[in-house]
């Protein structure tokens, strides 16, 4: 298996904090236009390893590779402008913003404009920023928050904020979309039109981790599981095949001796 | 785009409001305050632009104040340039300056942030004192120059009236096309979480840095202004007060505000001279409206009138 | 030798003075969460009073000090009261500028009691100076150092071995969280104030016979002691108190040997260097935080 | 009912008081309608240099009143405008630019401080009119300027009458320690000028902050230096502590102060270390020791007697410097019915007059008008001045 067939592959990696072990020698790969869930009891090191990937801290040892480059040392920032889009477990919108403007803000790699060229204005960008608008309703009218652009972003109720950070994400451009818990705090039937929208994503050709509580979503969803449990990878594979093994059983359930 | 188009009628009537001051006012001490006004304006809306919008509050702001008004001061007296070239010297020394400082110190947060600028400012403060040879030291440097083109001066109020009201009015213009700008989505979104702006891909140090060098431009070129109107500086106009008085204007006026840096300046030039009356009170009542003014109106006065204007007509439409 | 063993000493009477200061400001930081800029001035009213109350009511300096610091300690609390709790967004942000505004508000106060003029009072016991190779130091001094060491060390049994200490640490902890398991926060906070300016109160009384207070003293001590409580980092009691002593002795080493004119550079240099690396303070509390 | 003589007597009585009163009413009311000369004050009058401002406003308000009180200057009555600079140069330009084209004033008094004596300056000698400075900087009338005029004794003269006494005294060596402010900086500066001319070296330059607590470590860099004499140039109450920490720490060569620390309040603040300073101060401080021929003796316990009546407190030489400014105008107001110009024509004439600061002789190179004489050197002797010959 060459590393280029995949889009994300991480390459045997730990991290540990103090004296306890989060990650502990994980690997798993991502083909393209896939979803992949990342699952585990709590404490299992779920949010590290995002965190891991999304470059917020280094992993001790290992490596982690985008498309074939390695994105260690490099700034949060700087892997969004290599199509690399995230989400936040507890919502993280630009609160004093509109809803269309948060989607702008999404859209800020994609674009160009500087200090000197906002005060100019040149017809370039004065196209640019049309396109963005553009873009950017688009882009609400994919979750389905057009008739909102205007609305103060705090305003939303919380299933619609979470639809409204997803637009953000994917303003971006992502090859790939971490999703850090998405159906938490969500409803069943906001649930049900999440899964869709994961769905409809991929089908754009976007690549989609999905870190999630919910046993349901992931196992509808995903294409393929990865199972942690206190730092170690358990299990990986496709759903069906998760929901029957014996060590992921054992792991949230208990260890049966 | 709407939101522009408001504004530029609003900048249209602001500065036909100012126009027709400028030609009625006789009275050169009302013209003077408004000048003063108009400086601190400035002033309070290059800090509005790092702290009202992009969240990075400074306590050392009156640094690059002093900086742009010793740097005319120097060229244009002891070595006789022009202001006019003076101007993109003391541009863009503060510019440099913040530029080498603001690389380690904005990477602080919070209150580290805070006691950072602060520091900065007391250190510049006390070179503006002790680098007597070239500052004049703590009694001041003496006989700045008024500022000309060609034959025509701006020695008399009326003219230096327009010239800063002018100034503020291309600010009011440049800061809120920044604002509803690609650059400006990215600053208010650093202030509303700079994680998330990082994870949308808004490079946050460089932006942070960019505005902070905006910000010492802005002030930097009050000072020029400060300098070519009084003629006079002296160390203590640039001090740590003067810092906290700055702040003070774009809290009171209102955060994030472009009018309410007019406000919160125009409030805090004005005060002193109204209380004058008070005397010895003065200072209480000085602080007491202060605190009134946080405790009630936490969002500044721009907003908090307009809240309680909305309120009033909800009721009514009850 | 001689030489350096003075700077030594000067450095630790400011520095004293400035480390007890910090203390309140950390305190106060770590109980609550924010920074009263006004600090500086109810040290200001810990002094003046303490003149007042021995050199024009002729009570006994013991006395005198007790009433002073539960004096000041319970102004401090009706500041609370009227002006913290009060607050509608309480924002960082807003609660500087309420703070600067109380202490302009205090300063103004305190010319309008004591008038403009710098006052004067002996020490608390009147003894010459001590010599040691060479070097003075102040009986005051030692007192000054000794009641700042005690302070921190009541200070920390308080937050250590009381309940009260404990529930007041966890409330600026997580406010909410203290709420749901009974701890009255907006009490502590009450109270945090108390201590908090009563320790200004106490920073006041006894450097009043070395200082020469004035109305308007409050602003450069509150700025130092501050920046002490950052040097050793904020929240941390045993930081400040050698935060404080670090600004004194540096200061008087940078007079020293650098230059009196800069000795205030000096200090802010330091300071800036300590922020740029190493932002948690030599001695950390609390991670940096975000407004 | 009275008889009718008695009610004739009443009746007349009545009519001759009438008379009487419309006589001597008829030229007060005729003097009245002169129109009043207003005359602006700008002072510290808060902020840490209210010593200086606080005195002075009082001193210029009493000046006024007495002069009012008297009828008058050739029948025009005087009234004071006065705004608080709080030493901030910015403020005191606004308030000048303010007494000038708001209330219209004829000449104005102070500044306080050289700074925003300086500050102000420029406003002067654009709008013409007289500006009598109470600031000591030097700066302020050297080079001279047509309209500025000051009447606080220059630190040209303190450092000469200090000087003067080291090399009677046959000190060499001096160390300077000096707050860093305009007060201190300017004090400095002379100090450093004359030097020379008294055959003195500066062996030690320190400096203090204003609101500093402890002088230990400057202190100790002098004692490492060597020096004759120490000379502390300041304001209270850092000269005060500078005092108690040389006793603290045993430097017994002699100290001197400045003029800025000439106040009863020093001895207060710096108590038992006070004993043995000296400095050179204005006649006021030793008002009652003088010799009885000493031409300004008169003025000075008229001055401190009518500031003490009127205010309880203590009068100081700070607030004399606006009570000299406002005679010294009256005097210059005399015959031009309050004309600008020709009052500081006539300002530039005044010879002799006896003040409370000293002797003011005005002239057109010189807008100070003071003579060394105008400081006489004190000690400080079991908590009160002495006069040193």
């Amino acid at each position: 298996m060459t590393s280029n067939a995949h889009l994300l592959a991480i390459d045997s990696i730990s991290k540990a904090f103090g004296g306890v072990q989060a990650i502990d020698t994980v690997s798993f790969a991502l083909s393209p236009e896939s979803i992949t869930g990342l699952i585990g009891p709590n404490g299992a090191g779920k949010t590290t390893l995002f965190n891991l990937v999304t470059g917020i801290f280094p992993p001790d040892s290992g490596d982690i590779r985008f498309r074939g480059e390695s994105i260690s040392g490099k700034a949060v920032h700087e892997l969004v402008g290599m199509g690399l889009g995230r989400t936040f477990q507890n919502v993280e919108l630009f609160s004093s913003m509109s809803v269309l403007e948060n989607v702008l803000v999404g859209l800020h790699t994609r674009t160009s404009c500087g200090i000197i060229g906002s005060v100019f204005r040149t017809p370039r960008l004065v196209k640019e920023e049309r396109r963005a608008r553009e873009r950017a309703l688009e882009l609400l009218d994919f979750v389905g928050l057009a008739d909102l652009a205007h609305q103060r972003s705090s305003d939303l109720p919380f299933g619609w904020q979470r639809l409204l950070e997803l637009a953000r994400a994917l303003a971006s451009k992502p090859d790939l979309l971490l999703l850090d818990e998405p159906a938490a705090g969500l409803n069943m039937g906001e649930t049900d039109t999440l899964g869709e929208l994961i769905e409809s994503i991929r089908k754009h050709g976007i690549t989609v981790l999905l870190v999630e509580h919910d046993m349901a979503l992931t196992m509808k969803t995903c294409d393929r599981i990865v199972v942690l449990d206190r730092g170690k990878k358990i299990a990986e594979g496709p759903p069906r095949t998760i929901q029957s093994d014996e060590a992921v059983m054992a792991a949230y359930l208990g260890k049966p001796k | 785009m709407i939101r522009t188009d408001k504004h530029l009628i609003a900048c249209f009537v602001f500065a036909a409001a100012a126009t027709a001051t400028g030609l009625l006012v006789e009275n050169a001490y009302y013209l003077q305050v408004m000048i003063f006004i108009g400086i601190n304006t400035l002033l309070a809306l290059s800090l509005n632009m790092l702290m009202g919008y992009a969240g990075q509050i400074s306590l050392g702001h009156a640094a690059f104040y002093g900086i742009g008004a010793y740097t005319t001061a120097i060229l244009s007296t002891t070595y006789n340039i022009s202001p006019w070239l003076a101007l993109p010297a003391a541009v863009f020394t503060a510019m440099a300056i913040a530029y080498f400082v603001g690389r380690p110190t904005l990477r602080l947060t919070g209150y580290y942030l805070a006691m950072g600028t602060l520091g900065f400012g007391i250190i510049v403060n006390i070179i503006f004192r002790e680098w007597r040879s070239v500052t004049g030291g703590a009694s001041g440097f003496v006989g700045i120059p008024p500022l000309e083109i060609g034959s025509f001066a701006f020695d008399t109020d009326r003219r230096y009236f327009f010239l800063v009201w002018g100034v503020v009015l291309f600010f009011f213009i440049i800061c809120r096309r920044i604002i509803d700008s690609r650059v400006g989505r990215a600053l208010r979104a650093i202030h509303d979480g700079e994680h998330a702006a990082a994870a949308v891909g808004v490079d946050t140090a460089k932006m942070k840095l960019k505005i902070f060098v905006l910000s010492a431009a802005m002030a930097s070129l009050a000072g020029f202004l400060y300098a070519h109107q009084i003629f006079f500086i002296s160390p203590g106009t640039f001090s740590f007060l003067a810092s906290i008085r700055i702040v003070t204007m774009v809290v009171i006026g209102g955060m994030a505000s472009i009018w309410g840096s007019l406000l919160g300046a125009s409030l805090l030039t004005l005060l002193p001279e109204w209380l004058h009356a008070f005397a010895d009170y003065e200072m209480m009542i000085y602080g007491l409206v202060l605190m009134l003014v946080m405790i009630f109106l936490p969002q500044g006065l721009t907003r908090g009138i307009l809240d309680i204007y909305e309120n009033s007509r909800k009721k009514n439409d009850k | 030798m001689q030489e350096f063993l003075q700077y030594f000493f000067s450095g630790l009477t400011n520095g004293a003075i400035y480390g007890i200061i910090a203390l309140g400001f950390s305190m106060l930081y770590r109980s609550t969460d924010l920074i009263n800029f006004s600090h500086g001035e109810f040290v200001m009213i810990g002094a003046l009073s303490m003149v007042t109350l021995t050199m024009t009511l002729k009570i006994p300096v013991i006395w005198a000090f007790f009433i002073v610091v539960f004096g000041v300690g319970l102004l401090g609390m009706v500041f609370e009261r009227l002006a913290i709790r009060t607050v509608k967004r309480p924002e960082p942000i807003v609660l500087i500028i309420i703070t600067v505004g109380a202490s302009i508000f205090l300063r103004g106060a305190g010319m309008l009691v004591w008038g403009k003029n710098a006052q004067s009072m002996p020490p608390f016991t009147p003894h010459p100076p001590l010599d040691i190779a060479g070097a003075r130091l102040l009986v005051q001094s030692i007192w000054i150092l000794v009641i700042a060491i005690l302070i921190a060390a009541c200070l920390h049994l308080f937050y250590r071995r009381t309940l009260t200490g404990k529930a007041m640490y966890a409330c600026a902890i997580n406010k909410q969280a203290a709420w749901l398991v009974g701890i009255p926060s907006k009490m502590m906070i009450l109270l945090a104030f108390g201590l908090s300016t009563g320790m200004g109160a106490v920073a006041g009384a006894i450097i009043a016979p070395v200082t020469m207070p004035a109305y308007d003293m409050g602003a450069m001590l509150g700025l130092k002691g501050f920046c002490a409580a950052m040097l050793g980092g904020l929240g941390s009691l045993w930081g400040s108190l050698l935060g404080g002593f670090l600004l004194g002795v540096l200061e008087a080493m940078g007079v020293g040997f650098v230059s009196s004119g800069l000795k205030d550079a000096t200090a802010f240099l330091l300071l800036l260097l300590v922020l740029y690396f190493r932002p948690q303070g030599i001695i950390s509390a609390a991670s940096v935080k975000r407004f | 009912m009275l008889p009718k003589s008695k009610m004739r007597v009443i009746a007349l009585l009545t009519a001759i008081a009438t008379a009487l009163c419309l006589l001597f009413a008829a030229p007060v009311s005729a003097e009245q309608k002169k129109e009043t000369i207003k005359i602006g004050g700008i002072f510290s009058v808060t902020g840490p240099a209210s010593f200086l401002g606080d005195p002075e406003k009082k001193s210029m308000i009493l000046a006024i009143d007495r002069i009012n009180d008297a009828g008058g200057i050739d029948g025009h009555m005087l009234k004071a405008i006065i705004y608080d600079s709080e030493g901030d140069p910015t403020r005191a330009v606004r308030n000048v630019q303010r007494l000038i084209t708001r209330d219209d004033v004829t000449a104005i008094i102070g500044p306080s401080l050289t700074p925003t004596s300086l500050a102000v300056i420029p406003v002067i000698e654009r709008s013409s009119l007289p500006l009598i400075s109470c600031a000591a900087g030097n700066k302020i009338t050297d080079p001279i300027k047509p309209w500025v005029f000051k009447t606080a004794q220059s630190d040209i003269h303190a450092v000469a009458s200090i000087y003067g006494h080291m090399r009677e005294n046959g000190i060499q060596n001096v160390a300077i320690i000096a707050v860093s402010n305009a007060f201190g900086e300017s004090g400095r500066d002379q100090l450093i000028e004359q030097a020379g001319a008294f055959g003195i070296d500066i062996v030690a330059r320190e400096s203090f902050g204003g609101a500093d607590k402890d002088m230990t470590a400057q202190l100790t860099n002098i004692r490492s230096a060597e020096p004759d004499a120490i000379v502390c140039w300041g304001t209270n109450p850092g000269p005060a502590v500078v005092a108690k920490n040389a006793k603290q720490l045993g430097i017994d060569i002699p100290l001197y102060n400045s003029h800025g620390v000439a106040s009863p309040r020093f001895i207060d603040l710096a108590g038992d270390a006070a004993e043995g300073i000296l400095l050179p101060t204005g006649r006021l401080l030793v008002a009652g020791i003088l010799p009885e021929d000493d031409p300004q003796k008169a003025v000075l316990s008229d001055y401190m007697e009518a500031y003490e009546n009127r205010y309880r407190e203590t009068a100081s030489a700070f607030g004399g410097y606006a009570y000299d400014a406002i005679n010294l105008l009256a005097e210059a107001i005399k015959g031009t019915g309050g004309d600008k110009a020709k009052i500081r024509d006539n300002l530039e004439k005044i010879q002799g007059h006896v003040g409370i600061s000293g002797e003011f002789n005005f002239s057109e190179t010189d807008h100070n008008g003071l003579a060394p004489g105008a400081f006489v050197m004190v000690r400080i002797k079991d908590g009160t001045w002495e006069l040193v010959e």
